[in-house]
C-alpha cells in the first residue's frame, strides 16, 4: 500500500462509510427505520478502529508531504475516538427510532465529525489541524441542534456556534503569530524556527492565542461558559460524544502544539497550563455543587476534568504526554458511559433532568442505576476504576515535575467533587419520591440489545483502566516516547551530527 | 515608489479589527451582529496572515486564509441555518432572551 | 507454590466474589442472609489458616505469607501481599465479625437486601485489602475504596432523614485528607522510586527518602492527618457521631478504630519514624484530652448511639496515647487495645441494635427497667460493659493496664500529667457506662419499655453474642496467646524508636525550613 | 509631454482613457436601450421609437431628460441612507468592470495600453468580483424600500444571483485552464492563432461552457426569461418599484450596463475578443491606423451581436417559473459546469 | 504610494469596524464588514496578493456576506434592544478587548524591527507567478488539507439541510 493510503487508512473508511449512508438516506422511505444507516456507521468505526491498530506495527508513517504523521501518539487517540464514537453509536441506534425522521444524517455526521477529530489527531500541519477542528467542530454544532422539537436544543447549537466560531478566531490567530514568528505552519518547523526566531514574544504571544482557542475547545476555565449551556440542551447522546471525543482530538492538537511545537518555551507555557488547571479544577467543581440539573453537573464536572488533565501539562514531557493520553483515555470512558446511562434513563424527551427526578432510579432500573453508580465512582477517582488511575498518573506525573502544589489543589478539588457526584448516587440510591416515579417511569423501556452492549464496553473499559491498565499504559508511554523521538528527529533534521544522543533512544 | 510602511503597521491594523471583533462579539446583542463580529475577527486574522506571508515571502500563509474563507463560509451556512432555525422557534434575535437554560 | 503464598489473596477476594454472587442470585425469600452468611463464615475459616500457620520463629520485622507480583511496570506498582504480627489478629477480628454483622442485620434490614449485603462485603474487601497491602499504591486504593461502601451503606440504610448528610460528611472528612495523603505518596514515589512499604521503611531507616526535612515533615503531617481522621484522634472527630447514630448496626462495628490505628502504625511508623516521634508528645496530649472529652460527652448523652459514640472516641483515644508512647507495654497495649476495640464496641453496638429493633428507639429516657425483662439482653449488656471499663479477666483490662504502665514509663516532657488525665477518663467511662446500664435496665420502666412488649434473644442473636463474649473472656484469660504476635510487632517498634531517641535528632529538623517547605523537590 | 514623468503620463493617460470609456459606455447603454426598442418593435410588428429625431435616434436623449426633471420620490418609511445608496452600487459596479475589458489590439502609447483601461493579471476575477458586489445594490433596494414587493423581489434577485454565479465562475474554469491565465489579454491570446477556428467557442471546444455562461449570464443580468425580480404581474416592478426619475434612471442604466460587460466577457472569452475571426487568412492591410482601429471594430461587431442575441431572446421566449429557474441553474448547470471542467482539464492532461 | 494606500484604506476598514460595533441594525453592521472587507481587499493587494484580493471580494463579500444580508432580510428581525444583559457585557467587553488590543499591539511594535516593511516593487514583480506558486503549493504540499475540505464542505451542505428543514 502507498504510505498515503496506509496512514489514513481509517479516515478513507470513515468518509466512505459516511458517504455511503448519505447515499443510501434518501433512498430509503420516509417512514422505514434508518437502523441499517446506523449499523453501517457501527461497522465503519470499528473497521477504522482496527484499521489504526494495523497501523501500530509500521512505526511512524508520514504522508502527503509531511503533513500527515501516523504514530502511537496518533494511533491512541484513532483507537480513542473510534471507541468513543463506537459507543456513541450503539448507544444511539434506538435513540431516534420514531422521533426524527432523518436520523441517518445523524449517523453521517458522527462519521464525518470522527474524521475530522482523526485528522486533528495525525496532523503535524496546523492548515490540516485547522480544517479538521472545524469538521469536527461543525458536525458537533449540528449535532448539539438535532432535537429540533425542543427548543433547548437549538439554543445549545447556537450557543456552541457562536462561542465554538469565537474560539476558532482565537486559534487562528495563534497559527498566524506562530507562522508569522517563525514562518512556517508545520509544528516541527515552528519548534526549528524558534530557536532562530527574531521575535520571541510574538512567538509567546501565538501560544497563547493557540491556548486560548484551544481552551475553548476543552472547555477549560476562563473559557468555558458556553459547556453548561450547551451540555444541558444538547441530546444526552451527543453530549456523551462531544464532552469526550472532540475534547480529546483537542488535547491531542494541544500536547503536539505545546509538547512538540513549542518545547523551547516549556517553562513559560508550564505556568500558563498550571493557572489554567488549578482554574478549571476549581471553577468545575464549584459550579457542579449549584447545579440540580443532571447534564449541566455533567457540564461542569467536565471542566473540572479538563482541568485535571491540564495538570498534566506542567509535568515533564514523556511523563506528561503519556498521562495526559491516559486520562484522556480514563476520562473518554468513563464520561461516555454515564452519558450512555443518562441517554437511556432519560430518553428522547429528556423526562429525567434533575437529580430529583434520578431519585430512587435504584428501585426500577437496577442495572442501569448500578452502572451510573460505577461510572459516577470513577469519575470521583475511586481505586479500581480507570479514574482513579488515570487521577493518580496525572498527578504522580505532575509531582515528579515538581509541582506539588498544583497535585494538592487538585486533590482537594477532586474531594470537592466528591460531594456532588455523591449527591447523585444518593439520590439513585434513595427511596423514590412520587414525583421522580412517575417521571422516570413513564418510558419504561428496555434497554435495547446495541445499547447495553455499548454500556457494557464503557464499563468493561473504565474498570480494565483501572484494574489492568498496563496495555493502555504502554500505548501512552509509547505515545509519549514516539512523539519525543520525532520531536528530536525532526529537530535533528538539518544538523545530523549533533544529535545522536537524542536518537539512541529510539535503538531502546 | 515611495516609502516603506513597516509590516508592523499592518499587524496593528489587524489587532485593532480584531479587537472591535471581540468587543462587538461580546457587547451586541443580535446573533447575526455577533456572528458578523466573528467574521470581523477572522478578516483581521486573515490581514495578519497576509501581512506575514509577504514578510517572509511565503505563499503559504495565503493558502492559509483561502482555507479561511472556504471555512467561514462553511460556518456561514451552518451559522444561518441555526440562526433561521431558532429564530422560527422563538421569533427573537436577541441573545439575552435566548435564555431558557440558566446561565 | 503452597496455599501460604495466595491465602492472602483468597481470604481479600472471596467476599468479592461473594459479592459478585450475591449480585447474580434473586433477592428472595432469605437468600441474601444465608447467602452473606455462608460467605463471611467463608472467608473467616480462610483467615484462622494465618494464626494456624504462623511462624513465630521468622526474623523479626519479616512478613509472611508473603505475595508479590508486579501489577504494573511504569509506575512501578506491584501486587504485594504480606502479614505480620500487627496485621494478623486484626485480619482476624475483620473476619470473625464479619459474620455476627450479617447475623445482626438478619432482621434489621428487611427492604434491598441485596444491596446491603453487597455493599456490606465490599466493605469486607476493602478492610481486608488495607490490613494485607504492603504496596503503597494497592493500600491507597483500599483505603480509598473503603470509603465507598460505608457512605452508601450510611446514605441508604441510615436510620433517620439526616442519613444522606452524615454520610457526606463522613466521605468529606475522610476523602480530603486522603486526597493530601495522595499528594504525599506520589511525592515518595518521586523521592524513591518505589511504592513497596518495606523497601520504604528501609530508606527511612537508613534516612535516605529525602534530605528536604520539611517536605518529610509535610509528608508525614498528610500520612498521619489522613489516619488520624479515620480513627479518629481528638479534634477531627466530628463526622464519628452523626455517622455512628445513622449507620445500620454491621456498619457501625467496623466504622472506628482499626483501620486508621493499623495504618498509623504501620505507615506512619513506618515511613517516617523520626517525624513520628517528634510529634508524639502532641499526640499523647490529644490522645488523653480525647480520651476524658469523649468520655465528658458520653456522659450528657440521651441518645445511646450518641453516647456509644463518644465513649469509641474514647476508647480509640486510648489506643493513640498508647502507641505514641513508644514503649513495648504501650505498643502492645494499643494494639491489644485495637482489637479490644473492635471486640467490645462491636458487642455494645450489636446489642444496642438489638434494642433498637425492639423498641425504635435509641433515647435513654424511654427506656428502663428492662433487666427484669429482658434477662440475657441485660446479662451480655453488662459483660460488655465490663470489659469496656476494663475489668479484670475481661480483655479490656489487659490493654488498659499495658497503655497506662506504657504512658508512664515513656520518656517524653509531661507525659505523666498526661497520663494522669488519660487516667481520669478511665473512671469517667466507667461512670458513663455504668448509668447507661442503671437507666436502661433498672429503674422504673420508661415510654416505650412499658408499652412494647418485647422478647428476649431468639437463638440467632444468641448465636452472634455469644462468640464475642466467650472472645473478650478468652483475651482476657489467655492474653499471652494473642500477644506472642503482637508483641513482636510492638517491640520492634519500639526498638526503632530507642534507636532515633539515642541518636540525637538533626538539627535542622527543629528549625524547619520555609524556603524547603514549597514542595520539596526541584 | 516629455517633461512629464512616468508616473505622471501613466496617471493623465488613465485619466484619459477612464474618461473615454466611460463616454462610450454611457452612449452605448443609451443606444441599447434604443436599439432593443426598435428591434423589439420590428419583432412584434410595429415601428419602436420613431418620432423623437431622424428614425428615433434622439429617443434617449429624450428619456434622460425626462427622468431628470421627474420628482425625486423618497418613501416616508424607507431606509434613506440605503435607499440612496443602493441604485450608486448597482451602477458603479456595472461600470467599474468595463475597466479591465480590452477592447482592441494590444497598443502601446508612451509604455500605457491604449486600448484597456487597466491590464491586471487577475482580469477575469476581478470581473467576477465587482460582478459579486453588484449584488448589494439590488438587494439593498429592495430590502430599504420597506415595501414587501420591493423585498420579494430583491430575494429573488439575490438568490438568483448568488445561485448563477457558481454556475457562471465554473463555466469559465475552462477557459481559464485553457489559457493558463487569469489576464484577459492572456485568454485573447490563447486564441489567436487560427482566427475563428481556435476561438473557445470552436476551436476550444468550450461550447459547453458557452452556453452555461449565456444562460448565466441571462440570470445574472435579471434578464428575460430569467426576469422574475421585475415580473410585473406579480411584483409590480419588483426591487425598483419605490424608485424613481434619476435613481430609477440609474438601475435602468445598471441593466444596460451589465448587459454590455456580460457581452464583452463572452466576445474576451469565448470569441477571441477584438481579433478578427479569419485570423491571418486575410492580409494585413491599411497603416498603423487601420491595424490599430480594426479590432477594435471587430470587438464592438461581436458585442454588438451578442446585444441583440439578448433582444431576440428577450423577444421571443417567455419567463420562468422560480422553482424552475432554481432547479435549471442547481441541478443542470452547475453539474454541467463541473462535468465541463472534468473534461477539459481531463483532456489537456492527456495531451500533456 | 503604499504608506498613502495602507492609511486610505486602513482608516477605512477601521471606520468600518467602528460602524459596525455601533450601528443597532444588523444590516448596516453587515454593510459595514462588507467594507471593511473590500479595505483590507485593497490591502491584500498591496501587500501582493492580488489573487487573495479577488477571493476576499468574490467569496467573502460578494458571497458570504451576501448571504448574510439575504438572511437579515428574510428574518428582518427588526434592530437590537438592549437588555440588562448588554451592560454587563459593556463592562467586560470593552476592556477585554482594549487589553488584547494593547498586548498585541505592544508585542508587534515593540518587535517591529525585526519585522521589516514591505518591499512592493520586488515583490510585485514576480507576481505574475503568485498564483501560480499558490496552486503549486495547494496542490502538491497541501493537497490534503485542500481535499479533505470537501468533507468540510459536505458536513456544512448537510447541517445546513438539517438544521434549517422543518419538522413535519
Amino acid at each position: 500500500m502507498s504510505p498515503n493510503v496506509l496512514a489514513l487508512l481509517p479516515e478513507y473508511i470513515l468518509v466512505l462509510a459516511g458517504v455511503l449512508i448519505m447515499l443510501a438516506e434518501p433512498c430509503l422511505p420516509a417512514a422505514a427505520s434508518r437502523k441499517p444507516l446506523g449499523w453501517i456507521a457501527i461497522l465503519g468505526t470499528a473497521l477504522a478502529g482496527l484499521a489504526s491498530w494495523y497501523q501500530l506495527q509500521f512505526g511512524t508513517l508520514h504522508a502527503f508531504y509531511g503533513t500527515i504523521q501516523v504514530d502511537a501518539f496518533s494511533i491512541f487517540f484513532h483507537l480513542l475516538i473510534a471507541a468513543v464514537v463506537l459507543v456513541t453509536l450503539l448507544g444511539s441506534l434506538d435513540y431516534f427510532e420514531g422521533h426524527a425522521t432523518h436520523a441517518g444524517e445523524y449517523f453521517a455526521l458522527t462519521l464525518f465529525g470522527a474524521t475530522g477529530m482523526m485528522f486533528m489527531t495525525s496532523s503535524v500541519e496546523l492548515l490540516m489541524v485547522f480544517v479538521g477542528l472545524e469538521i469536527s467542530s461543525i458536525s458537533t454544532y449540528i449535532m448539539a441542534g438535532f432535537r429540533k422539537g425542543q427548543a433547548t436544543a437549538s439554543e445549545s447549537s447556537l450557543k456552541y456556534f457562536l462561542l465554538g466560531s469565537f474560539a476558532t478566531a482565537f486559534f487562528l490567530y495563534g497559527i498566524a503569530l506562530a507562522f508569522g514568528a517563525t514562518g512556517s505552519t508545520n509544528i516541527y518547523a515552528i519548534a526549528h524556527g524558534l530557536e532562530t526566531t527574531a521575535t520571541p514574544h510574538l512567538a509567546f504571544l501565538a501560544l497563547a492565542m493557540l491556548i486560548i482557542g484551544l481552551g475553548f475547545k476543552v472547555s477549560a476555565a476562563p473559557f468555558h461558559v458556553w459547556t453548561p449551556d450547551v451540555y444541558q440542551g444538547a441530546p444526552a447522546p451527543v453530549v456523551g460524544l462531544m464532552s469526550t471525543a472532540p475534547k480529546a482530538a483537542a488535547f491531542a492538537v494541544l500536547l503536539r502544539i505545546t509538547f512538540s511545537g513549542f518545547p523551547a518555551m516549556q517553562h513559560r507555557w508550564a505556568i500558563l497550563m498550571w493557572v489554567l488547571a488549578a482554574l478549571s479544577m476549581t471553577v468545575g467543581n464549584l459550579g457542579a455543587l449549584l447545579q440540580r440539573d443532571v447534564k449541566r453537573m455533567l457540564a461542569y464536572s467536565s471542566i473540572a476534568h479538563a482541568g485535571y488533565l491540564l495538570v498534566a501539562f506542567t509535568a515533564f514531557p514523556q511523563d506528561g504526554i503519556a498521562a495526559a493520553c491516559f486520562y484522556t483515555a480514563t476520562y473518554a470512558a468513563m464520561n461516555v458511559g454515564a452519558f450512555a446511562v443518562i441517554t437511556q434513563v432519560s430518553g428522547y424527551d429528556e423526562t429525567a433532568r434533575s437529580q430529583e427526578d434520578f431519585t430512587g432510579l435504584a428501585s426500577r432500573r437496577p442495572m442501569l442505576a448500578a452502572l451510573l453508580a460505577f461510572f459516577l465512582l470513577s469519575l470521583i477517582g475511586i481505586p479500581f476504576t480507570g479514574g482513579f488511575f488515570g487521577k493518580f498518573y496525572v498527578f504522580s506525573a505532575a509531582v515528579a515535575a515538581g509541582h506539588v502544589w498544583l497535585a494538592v489543589i487538585g486533590l482537594l478539588n477532586s474531594g470537592v467533587a466528591c460531594f456532588y457526584y455523591l449527591r447523585l448516587l444518593a439520590a439513585v440510591y434513595a427511596k423514590p419520591t412520587a414525583e421522580s416515579a412517575a417521571l422516570t417511569s413513564i418510558p419504561a423501556r428496555r434497554v435495547s440489545v446495541p445499547a447495553a452492549v455499548g454500556l457494557t464496553l464503557a464499563a468493561i473499559a473504565t474498570l480494565v483502566l483501572g484494574i489492568l491498565p498496563g496495555n493502555t499504559l504502554w500505548l501512552t508511554q509509547y505515545a509519549g516516547t514516539s512523539t519525543i523521538i520525532e520531536s528530536a528527529r525532526q529537530h535533528c533534521a538539518p544538523h545530523p551530527d549533533n544529535c545522536h544522543v537524542e536518537l539512541q533512544m529510539e535503538q531502546r | 515608489m515611495s516609502a516603506q510602511v513597516p509590516i508592523a503597521y499592518y499587524l496593528v491594523l489587524g489587532a485593532i479589527l480584531f479587537s472591535i471583533g471581540i468587543a462587538a462579539f461580546l457587547i451586541k446583542r443580535n446573533i447575526i451582529t455577533i456572528f458578523i463580529s466573528i467574521e470581523l475577527m477572522l478578516n483581521a486574522v486573515n490581514l495578519t496572515f497576509v501581512a506575514f506571508s509577504h514578510m517572509w515571502h511565503q505563499v503559504s500563509g495565503q493558502i492559509f486564509v483561502f482555507f479561511v474563507m472556504v471555512v467561514a463560509a462553511a460556518e456561514a451556512a451552518v451559522g444561518l441555518a441555526i440562526i433561521i432555525a431558532i429564530f422560527r422557534a422563538r421569533q427573537t434575535l436577541n441573545v439575552d432572551q435566548i435564555n431558557l437554560m440558566k446561565l | 507454590m503452597t496455599i501460604d503464598h495466595s491465602i492472602l489473596t483468597i481470604i481479600t477476594f472471596v467476599p468479592l466474589a461473594g459479592a459478585l454472587l450475591l449480585a447474580i442470585l434473586p433477592d428472595k425469600g432469605k437468600t441474601m442472609q444465608w447467602g452473606a452468611l455462608a460467605i463471611t463464615l467463608l472467608t473467616f475459616v480462610c483467615t484462622l489458616h494465618l494464626p494456624a500457620h504462623y511462624d513465630y520463629s521468622a526474623a523479626a520485622g519479616s512478613y509472611q505469607f508473603d505475595t508479590d507480583h508486579s501489577w504494573i511496570s511504569s509506575p512501578a506498582i506491584h501486587y504485594h501481599l504480606g502479614v505480620d504480627g500487627l496485621s494478623m489478629w486484626l485480619i482476624v477480628l475483620t473476619g470473625f465479625l464479619a459474620p455476627l454483622g450479617v447475623l445482626i442485620s438478619w432482621r434489621a434490614i428487611d427492604s434491598r437486601k441485596k444491596l446491603f449485603y453487597i455493599l456490606f462485603l465490599l466493605q469486607q474487601v476493602a478492610m481486608l485489602g488495607i490490613f494485607v497491602s504492603l504496596d503503597l499504591f494497592l493500600y491507597y486504593a483500599f483505603w480509598e475504596l473503603s470509603l465507598v461502601p460505608m457512605t452508601l451503606l450510611i446514605a441508604t440504610f441510615g436510620r433517620t432523614e439526616n442519613r444522606r448528610r452524615a454520610a457526606i460528611k463522613y466521605f468529606l472528612y475522610a476523602f480530603i485528607p486522603s486526597a493530601i495523603l495522595l499528594v504525599a505518596i506520589l511525592w515518595l514515589y518521586v523521592k524513591t522510586g518505589t511504592f513497596d512499604l518495606p523497601t520504604l521503611a528501609g530508606f527511612a531507616a537508613a534516612n535516605s527518602i529525602s534530605p528536604n526535612s520539611a517536605a518529610l515533615w509535610l509528608a508525614s503531617l498528610a500520612f498521619l492527618a489522613a489516619f488520624a481522621v479515620k480513627v479518629p484522634i481528638f479534634p477531627l472527630h466530628g463526622w464519628l457521631s452523626d455517622a455512628i447514630s445513622e449507620a445500620p448496626t454491621a456498619a457501625v462495628m467496623v466504622l472506628a478504630g482499626k483501620l486508621g490505628l493499623y495504618s498509623i502504625l504501620r505507615f506512619s511508623f513506618g515511613i517516617f519514624p523520626q517525624q513520628s516521634h517528634r510529634i508524639a508528645p502532641l499526640m499523647i496530649a490529644l490522645g488523653a484530652i480525647g480520651i476524658v472529652y469523649g468520655a465528658l460527652i458520653a456522659l450528657v448523652q440521651k441518645d445511646l448511639k450518641r453516647l456509644a459514640a463518644y465513649g469509641t472516641l474514647g476508647h480509640v483515644s486510648v489506643v493513640v496515647l498508647g502507641i505514641f508512647t513508644f514503649t513495648i507495654a504501650g505498643l502492645d497495649g494499643g494494639i491489644y487495645q485495637t482489637l479490644n476495640e473492635g471486640i467490645g464496641g462491636g458487642a455494645l453496638f450489636m446489642l444496642l441494635g438489638l434494642l433498637y429493633e425492639r423498641y425504635g428507639t435509641y433515647d435513654m429516657r424511654e427506656f428502663g427497667g428492662l433487666a427484669a425483662k429482658l434477662p440475657w439482653i441485660v446479662t451480655l449488656f453488662v459483660i460488655t460493659t465490663l470489659s469496656v471499663v476494663g475489668l479484670p479477666i475481661l480483655n479490656g483490662f489487659v490493654g488498659e493496664f499495658l497503655v497506662f504502665s506504657g504512658a508512664m514509663q515513656a520518656s517524653f516532657a509531661h507525659h505523666v500529667m498526661w497520663t494522669a488525665l488519660a487516667t481520669t477518663g478511665v473512671i469517667l467511662t466507667a461512670a458513663y457506662m455504668l448509668m447507661m446500664i442503671q437507666r436502661v435496665f433498672y429503674g422504673s420502666l420508661g415510654l416505650k419499655s412499658s408499652a412494647v412488649t418485647a422478647p428476649d434473644l431468639d437463638a440467632r442473636e444468641h448465636l452472634a453474642l455469644w462468640p464475642v463474649v466467650a472472645v473478650m473472656l478468652a483475651m482476657g484469660v489467655a492474653s499471652p496467646y494473642w500477644m506472642r504476635a503482637i508483641d513482636e510487632a510492638g517491640t520492634r517498634i519500639a526498638q526503632q524508636h530507642e534507636s532515633i531517641e539515642s541518636t540525637a535528632p538533626p538539627a535542622e529538623a527543629t528549625t524547619s525550613n520555609v524556603h524547603a517547605a514549597e514542595g520539596g523537590p526541584r | 509631454m516629455s517633461h512629464l514623468s512616468q508616473f505622471q503620463t501613466f496617471l493623465l493617460l488613465s485619466i484619459l482613457k477612464i474618461a473615454v470609456v466611460l463616454v462610450i459606455t454611457l452612449t452605448a447603454v443609451a443606444y441599447t436601450v434604443l436599439l432593443e426598442r426598435k428591434v423589439l418593435g420590428r419583432m412584434q410588428n410595429r415601428w419602436g421609437p420613431s418620432r423623437t429625431g431622424p428614425f428615433g435616434l434622439l429617443q434617449p436623449l429624450a428619456d434622460g431628460i425626462k427622468l431628470f426633471l421627474k420628482e425625486d420620490l423618497l418613501p416616508l418609511a424607507a431606509e434613506r441612507p440605503l435607499f440612496i445608496i443602493a441604485p450608486i452600487i448597482a451602477l458603479a459596479c456595472s461600470l467599474i468592470s468595463i475597466s479591465v475589458v480590452p477592447f482592441g489590439a494590444v497598443q502601446h502609447v508612451k509604455g500605457v495600453d491604449m486600448f484597456a483601461v487597466a491590464d491586471l493579471n487577475i482580469g477575469l476575477l476581478v470581473i467576477l468580483g465587482i460582478t459579486s458586489i453588484g449584488v448589494y445594490g439590488i438587494a439593498l433596494s429592495g430590502w430599504s424600500s420597506n415595501n414587501k414587493f420591493a423585498l420579494l423581489g430583491s430575494l429573488r434577485a439575490t438568490s438568483q444571483m448568488i445561485s448563477y454565479e457558481l454556475a457562471l465562475g465554473l463555466s469559465l474554469v475552462g477557459v481559464v485552464l485553457r489559457a493558463q491565465s487569469l489576464r484577459l489579454r492572456d485568454i485573447v491570446d490563447s486564441q489567436a492563432a487560427h482566427g475563428a477556428l481556435s476561438w473557445n467557442v470552436f476551436g476550444g471546444f468550450q461550447f459547453v461552457a458557452f452556453f452555461i455562461y449565456l444562460m448565466a449570464a441571462y440570470a445574472e443580468t435579471n434578464r428575460s426569461p430569467f426576469d422574475l425580480p421585475e415580473a410585473e404581474s406579480e411584483l409590480v416592478a419588483g426591487y425598483h418599484t419605490e424608485y424613481s426619475s434619476m435613481k430609477f434612471a440609474m438601475f435602468f442604466m445598471a441593466e444596460y450596463a451589465n448587459m454590455i460587460t456580460v457581452a464583452c466577457v463572452a466576445t474576451l472569452l469565448f470569441f477571441g475578443g477584438p481579433a478578427s475571426p479569419f485570423g491571418h487568412l486575410i492580409p494585413t492591410f491599411g497603416g498603423a491606423i487601420v491595424q490599430a482601429v480594426l479590432p477594435v471594430l471587430w470587438f464592438v461587431a461581436k458585442v454588438l451581436a451578442f446585444l441583440l442575441l439578448y433582444i431576440w431572446v428577450r423577444g421571443t421566449l417567455p419567463r420562468f417559473r422560480y422553482d424552475q429557474l432554481m432547479s435549471f441553474g442547481w441541478k443542470f448547470l452547475l453539474p454541467l459546469a463541473m462535468l465541463n471542467i472534468i473534461v477539459t482539464s481531463l483532456v489537456m492532461a492527456l495531451r500533456g | 504610494m503604499q504608506l498613502a494606500l495602507f492609511l486610505i484604506f486602513g482608516v477605512l476598514a477601521v471606520a468600518g469596524a467602528i460602524n459596525l460595533l455601533l450601528q443597532r441594525h444588523p444590516i448596516n453592521s453587515a454593510l459595514s464588514l462588507v467594507v471593511v472587507m473590500m479595505s483590507l481587499a485593497v490591502l491584500y493587494w498591496s501587500l501582493g496578493a492580488e489573487f487573495l484580493a479577488a477571493a476576499q471580494v468574490i467569496v467573502y463579500s460578494g458571497a458570504i456576506m451576501v448571504l448574510f444580508v439575504f438572511v437579515i432580510m428574510l428574518l428582518n428581525a427588526g434592530e437590537e434592544e438592549h437588555t440588562t444583559g448588554s451592560r454587563i457585557a459593556y463592562v467586560a467587553g470593552f476592556p477585554g478587548a482594549a487589553a488584547i488590543f494593547c498586548l498585541l499591539s505592544f508585542v508587534f511594535l515593540s518587535e517591529r524591527k525585526a519585522m521589516g516593511g514591505t518591499d512592493l516593487g520586488g515583490y510585485l514583480s514576480h507576481s505574475a507567478n503568485n498564483i501560480a506558486e499558490i496552486s503549486r503549493l495547494l496542490f502538491r504540499d497541501l493537497l490534503l488539507p485542500f481535499e479533505v475540505t470537501s468533507i468540510l464542505i459536505l458536513v456544512a451542505i448537510l447541517g445546513a439541510v438539517v438544521l434549517a428543514r422543518k419538522e413535519q
